[in-house]
């Protein structure tokens, strides 16, 4: 490729039209092929080298990919823009297109040449070999734990959860005083008593909430009035809401 | 080494051949006998007379040639071992289950293994509370006045430390961590 | 190492800082960086210089200090590459396509693979960016902020291992690139 670039030269970039990677890869070669700095080669006449490759291709009836046409379009559009006179508006749009068009192969050029500047590095495991068999002096040490409050807790919440799954329901016991245990109650101390006494001495010991105070005062009123009817106790209270006395019944029916 | 001694002022080993014996040793992953040496080394080039050369060149020095399975190969000197080690801590997390045993012990201590149990609803394994020993975070306090006089479990000054808690008063209450009643009775 | 030539003579580095250094980037599977180095030094030690005095003791030996990867490592001459490729297994070379593509990445970093296919001209098959991850010269950084949210690649350490770069700042400038005949070999 010594002489300017010729019929020759499209000839026989034909042939080897697969072994380029695209338009870009061609126009670059052609580029080359005129032997100039990229800054100063002819647009033009790169136009017309790619537009001959692409006839020789048609004329002996090879495949193309369509971006090798759709680039031929293109440069046959760039092509009569250049060739109009200066000045006019398509003119400078085909010379804005020459330039986008001339800047993409600098590019692509540069970048060739990176890589082959990179090949040409020594490279670590082909040129130059490091350690193979490297020694690791790192220690492992598992000791210590990850301990965090809030895994604690969930942790916590899960065993509650999955224990209260698994355990059998066991009714809470019974711990309000019944009418039952106040007439048991009623009855063994009932007997040992000379007069009246306030109902709320007949409480048993203990209670500690005002909840369990009020429903042993209530079983025992009933217990009370239960013993009353059958004839066993007496019951009476001097004013509204005052102390209720209960002794031993006497016969004389006072409520 | 103790041959190199005498071979130490060898003359006849070429620097080149010296130069490619080193490459060849440090860059292999494997030892690298004699054998191998010998195939690249120029003909009149004795490869036990390069390796006695090469190891006397590195006595003393950072790195040690040394003779192993087979061949030889570079090794850092054995006395900066200790300056070269490097610990890297990487914690570890306490297993799902002695979490949970670790937690029930915390809310309810002092507490029996079989309370453990039946709060978690499934047996617990020496294992698990083998861990919690081991890493000292639970402790055994006193018997449980109770049929076969059952160890207590409680928590130690390491749990608190290591979880970041002033005391156990630091946990949230109960009342507060259980929005929803878990179980009927479940405690 | 052009550097080293004036600093060859430095009397201040005691050979006992340079044995540890010796081990300590002997044993490393990595380029070893001059903070890593100085955390093993002792204090007066200045990395660096301990780096310095090193690379001169093996100037013109079988293996070399060099940086790269914005650290230093030992490596085997380059002009017994031809020798040891005959007892060192080698890979493949990358394909040209391949070194193309990581030349582009490396100039245009962070980029899309569809600049990378513009600046190209041509497409990039998945093979090809396969190579290139699987030998972990590049990565993904981020999306860029366009339709579609495209990846964009970038090289690697490993990159600037592979090819002997101290950092990226080594690679040629692009006008340079372009003033060198676009004859293969022409670094």
């Amino acid at each position: 490729m010594a002489e300017a670039p010729s019929a020759p030269l499209a000839e026989s970039l034909v042939l080897r039209l697969e072994g380029f990677e695209g338009p870009l890869d061609l126009l670059l070669e052609l580029a080359r092929g005129q032997k100039l700095d990229l800054a100063r080669i002819s647009i033009l006449a790169l136009v017309e080298q790619y537009l001959a490759v692409i006839e020789g291709a048609r004329r002996v009836r090879l495949e193309l990919a369509a971006d090798w046409l759709v680039m031929a379009a293109w440069l046959a559009w760039l092509k009569s823009r250049l060739l109009l006179p200066a000045g006019t508006d398509d003119a400078e749009a085909g010379e804005e297109a020459a330039e986008t068009l001339a800047a993409r192969l600098a590019e692509l050029q540069a970048m060739r040449a990176a890589s082959v500047w990179l090949a040409a590095r020594p490279q670590l495991g082909q040129d130059v070999f490091a350690r193979a068999a490297p020694e690791n002096f790192a220690e492992i040490d598992r000791s210590r734990l990850i301990l965090e409050v809030p895994a604690l807790l969930r942790a916590y919440l899960a065993a509650l959860r999955r224990g209260g799954g698994r355990q059998r329901y066991r009714p809470k016991p019974m711990t309000l005083w019944s009418v039952q245990d106040a007439l048991r109650r009623l009855g063994a101390m009932l007997g040992n008593l000379p007069d009246w006494i306030s109902l709320d001495q007949f409480l048993p010991e203990g209670l500690a909430s005002a909840l369990e105070r009020r429903a042993a005062l209530s079983a025992t009123l009933l217990a009370g009035l239960e013993m009353a009817r059958g004839g066993g106790a007496d019951l009476r209270q001097d004013t509204p809401f005052g102390p209720i006395l209960l002794r031993p019944a006497t016969g004389e029916g006072e409520t | 080494m103790s041959e190199n001694d005498q071979k130490s002022t060898s003359p006849e080993v070429p620097e080149a051949a010296l130069r490619l014996a080193e490459a060849f040793i440090f860059a292999a992953a494997e030892p690298v006998s004699p054998r191998a040496l010998g195939q690249i080394l120029p003909e009149d080039c004795e490869a036990e007379a390069v390796i006695a050369a090469l190891a006397t060149r590195y006595a003393g020095r950072g790195v040690d040639l040394v003779h192993v399975a087979g061949g030889v190969r570079f090794q850092t000197a054995p006395d900066l071992a200790l300056l070269l080690r490097r610990v890297i801590e990487v914690p570890r997390r306490l297993p799902r289950v002695a979490m949970e045993t670790l937690a029930i012990i915390a809310y309810h201590q002092p507490v029996t293994r079989s309370e453990i149990e039946e709060i978690r609803g499934a047996s617990l394994s020496q294992a698990t509370m083998d861990t919690l020993l081991e890493a000292g975070l639970i402790t055994s306090r006193g018997h449980k006045e109770a049929p076969g006089r059952p160890a207590l479990w409680a928590t130690t000054a390491a749990f608190l430390a290591q979880f970041g808690l002033a005391d156990l008063g630091d946990l949230p209450r109960r009342a507060d961590l259980l929005v929803e009643a878990p179980s009927p009775g479940g405690a």
